[in-house]
């Protein structure tokens, strides 16, 4: 019982800050960040397929009106396209490790 | 000390020394080597798997597991792709609208050529795969170009490899930096991760060949697109090489590129150089 | 049957016991009238049925003993559930028809065979399955019925998508 | 057009082995196309092989037959030369046939 108390005071206070129901601006903002980093992943030929799903659907729930699942999903895309141009970069050299030599 | 075990120590050392000389080969600064690249990949595969015989590693997943080769030899029978192999042989014969046909654009009429391709076209400065020939052939002819990962392409591509079936791969590398270059960038491509998943071509063809995925055996890379076009039981339709990399990239949730990009012509060039010598099997059926 | 801690044990399991009889006697009681395998005609009802044992009942009118006499060839793990090769061969003679069907599939029965006079007693084709299943090889010879019965295990490839 | 039905039909002795695939969606009706609307049920029910007038082996078939169907099936009685009728019809009336010659 007492190991699990602080993981409860973890959990409730990462939803402190999201209080407040996200508005539309909240939602432009989170998207456009998403956007950029998908466009910098895809430039890098290296886009995943769940970043353009996440993206295509937080687009859809924004104009669904339903803006906390919209900045949920904008900023899920984003992080999926950053960890995609962390995946890009860190392979430039690693590939080398698997190489048949 | 007995003769026979000095005799015995004078081997082993003999043996340590020469295996120090040959350890993994001192890499020059990065020099593109594709023959010595070949020949490690080929002895990788067949020290791995030492009682798989050379030529059997063309046959993908039934190279690697038993009761899958039975149902296999089961269909090629009467395998699933003769209808594409018909479709395709007729289609080479019927002329274009302006007289010409397929054969006009290839050596030798386009028969028993596979095995060379892709090449690499020195005036263009890049690999040219058969699927792309055949699209430049009909566009040089006034007809629309098929789609990339269709039936009709995948027929044609079909009664070509079958007019090869049984000649080694035969891939040159000119002696031109940019196809060095482009067989370095196809051993890249084969070699890089990416995706959700994090999977690289290798990481399924080169450390897990003959282990499942769920209900498939992983292929080895060696020879692993000798067989293309294939039918696959899982489309219940044929499929060309870029249909084959479009999906395997999409498996693993990176989002496919454009058929016939230059990263899918030079894997393509890599991965069929290394397979130098092995036979030439498709058209094929896969589970 | 899990075991019970519960009060009355013994009269549920009696309660279970008579409401499954009484199942199975209602399972033939409809079907018993459509005798259909003899004669030409295309089986359409007897392919609409959902369940294995119906619809062998409704194809032969009577039911199969296993028999080491049918060999039944299909793979452990399908390479694909949509193309299953399956072979059945038998050493009984005066044989008229051989059937095949997959107990987990929408329809049980999935094909069936008549064999004619001077016509070998052995079949090979491809069906699908759509999960897990057993496949059962239904032969009729000489008026009476003989199975053989093996599961075929069956999932998607791939890794992922 | 060239037959939907591709048949091999060699004998050896007094038993002739006939191997046949026939070019048919065989669709079960429960599967949806991309646009999401159900396929309907497209799939070859009878399937009849004649040899020398008499019929020889006949298949029924349900929707659990895959695509383009393959059977495989062995008689006695005939011999090189002889003609084999082989049709089929599906569920939606459509059919076809040819002849071949035992090789």
């Amino acid at each position: 019982m007492k190991r699990s108390l602080p993981v409860a005071m973890l959990l409730a206070l990462s939803f402190a800050p999201m209080a407040r129901a996200a508005n539309e601006a909240d939602y432009k903002a989170a998207y456009a960040a998403a956007e950029t980093a998908s466009k910098e992943a895809a430039a890098l030929r290296n886009q995943w397929t769940t970043t353009v799903s996440t993206l295509a659907a937080a687009k859809k729930a924004a104009d669904g009106g339903d803006f906390d699942r919209a900045v949920a999903a904008a900023k899920e895309a984003e992080a999926l396209a950053k960890a995609s141009i962390f995946q890009a970069t860190s392979e430039k050299e690693a590939w080398k490790a698997m190489e048949i030599r | 000390m007995r003769p026979a075990t000095s005799l015995l120590l004078g081997s082993l050392s003999a043996a340590l020394v020469a295996f120090a000389l040959t350890s993994p080969r001192v890499i020059a600064a990065d020099k593109v080597d594709p023959v010595a690249d070949a020949k490690a990949f080929q002895n990788f595969f067949f020290q791995k798997f030492p009682d798989v015989k050379h030529e059997d590693f063309v046959n993908g997943p039934y190279s690697m597991n038993e009761d899958m080769k039975r149902q296999w030899q089961e269909k090629e029978e009467f395998p699933p792709y003769e209808f594409a192999l018909d479709a395709g042989k007729e289609m080479f014969a019927t002329p274009f609208k302006n007289g010409k046909t397929y054969a006009d654009c290839f050596p030798n009429g386009g028969i028993g050529i596979r095995q060379n391709y892709p090449y690499f076209d020195t005036k263009e400065g890049k690999v040219v795969t058969l699927e792309l020939a055949l699209n430049r052939c009909r566009e040089a002819n006034g007809e629309a170009p098929y789609s990339y990962v269709k039936d009709e392409m995948a027929s044609l591509t079909a009664y070509m490899a079958y007019t090869s079936r049984g000649k080694p791969m035969d891939i040159r590398i000119p002696d031109d930096p940019r196809a060095l270059e482009a067989f370095e960038n196809g051993k890249r491509y084969f070699y890089t991760r990416r995706g959700q998943m994090n999977f690289s071509c290798a990481s399924c063809h080169v450390q897990s060949p003959g282990e499942r995925i769920r209900a498939e055996i992983l292929a080895p890379a060696l020879g692993i697109l000798n067989a293309l076009p294939i039918y696959r039981s899982e489309w219940s339709g044929m499929g060309t090489t870029s249909r084959r990399f479009i999906t395997c990239n999409s498996q693993t949730r990176a989002l496919p590129l454009e058929p016939q990009a230059d990263e899918y012509r030079d894997v393509e060039y890599f991965l069929s150089y290394v397979a130098n010598g092995l036979p030439i099997s498709g058209p094929g059926a896969r589970p | 049957m899990t075991a019970h801690t519960g009060p009355h044990p013994t009269r549920r399991l009696i309660l279970q016991g008579a409401a499954s009889v009484a199942l199975i006697g209602l399972g033939n009681l409809p079907f018993a009238p459509v005798r259909a395998a003899a004669n030409d005609k295309y089986p359409e009802e007897v392919f609409k049925l959902k369940n294995e044992a119906d619809a062998i009942k409704a194809l032969y009118g009577k039911t199969a003993e296993p028999s080491d006499k049918v060999r039944l060839d299909a793979p452990e793990i399908a390479e694909n559930g949509g193309v299953v090769p399956i072979s059945v061969t038998t050493t009984l003679d005066k044989v008229t028809s051989i059937s095949l069907f997959v107990a987990e599939n929408p329809n049980a029965l999935a094909a069936s065979y008549k064999i004619a006079e001077g016509t070998m007693p052995a079949v090979a084709n491809r069906l699908k399955m759509a999960k897990t299943s057993n496949v059962t090889a239904i032969v009729e010879a000489d008026g009476k019925l003989y199975s053989a019965t093996k599961e075929v295990k069956v999932t998607v490839g791939g890794c992922g998508g | 057009m060239t037959s939907s039905i591709r048949v091999r039909a060699t004998s050896n002795g007094d038993i002739t082995e006939v191997q046949t695939l026939i070019q048919h969606p065989m669709d079960t009706g429960l599967v949806k196309d991309a646009k999401g609307e159900l396929i309907p049920a497209h799939y070859i029910q009878q399937l009849k092989f004649a040899c020398n007038g008499k019929d020889v082996f006949v298949a029924n078939w349900g929707t659990a037959v895959s695509k383009d169907p393959y059977v495989k099936f062995s008689f006695k009685g005939a011999k090189k030369g002889d003609d084999l009728k082989i049709s089929w019809t599906d569920n939606k009336g459509g059919s076809d046939e040819t002849t071949a010659k035992i090789a």
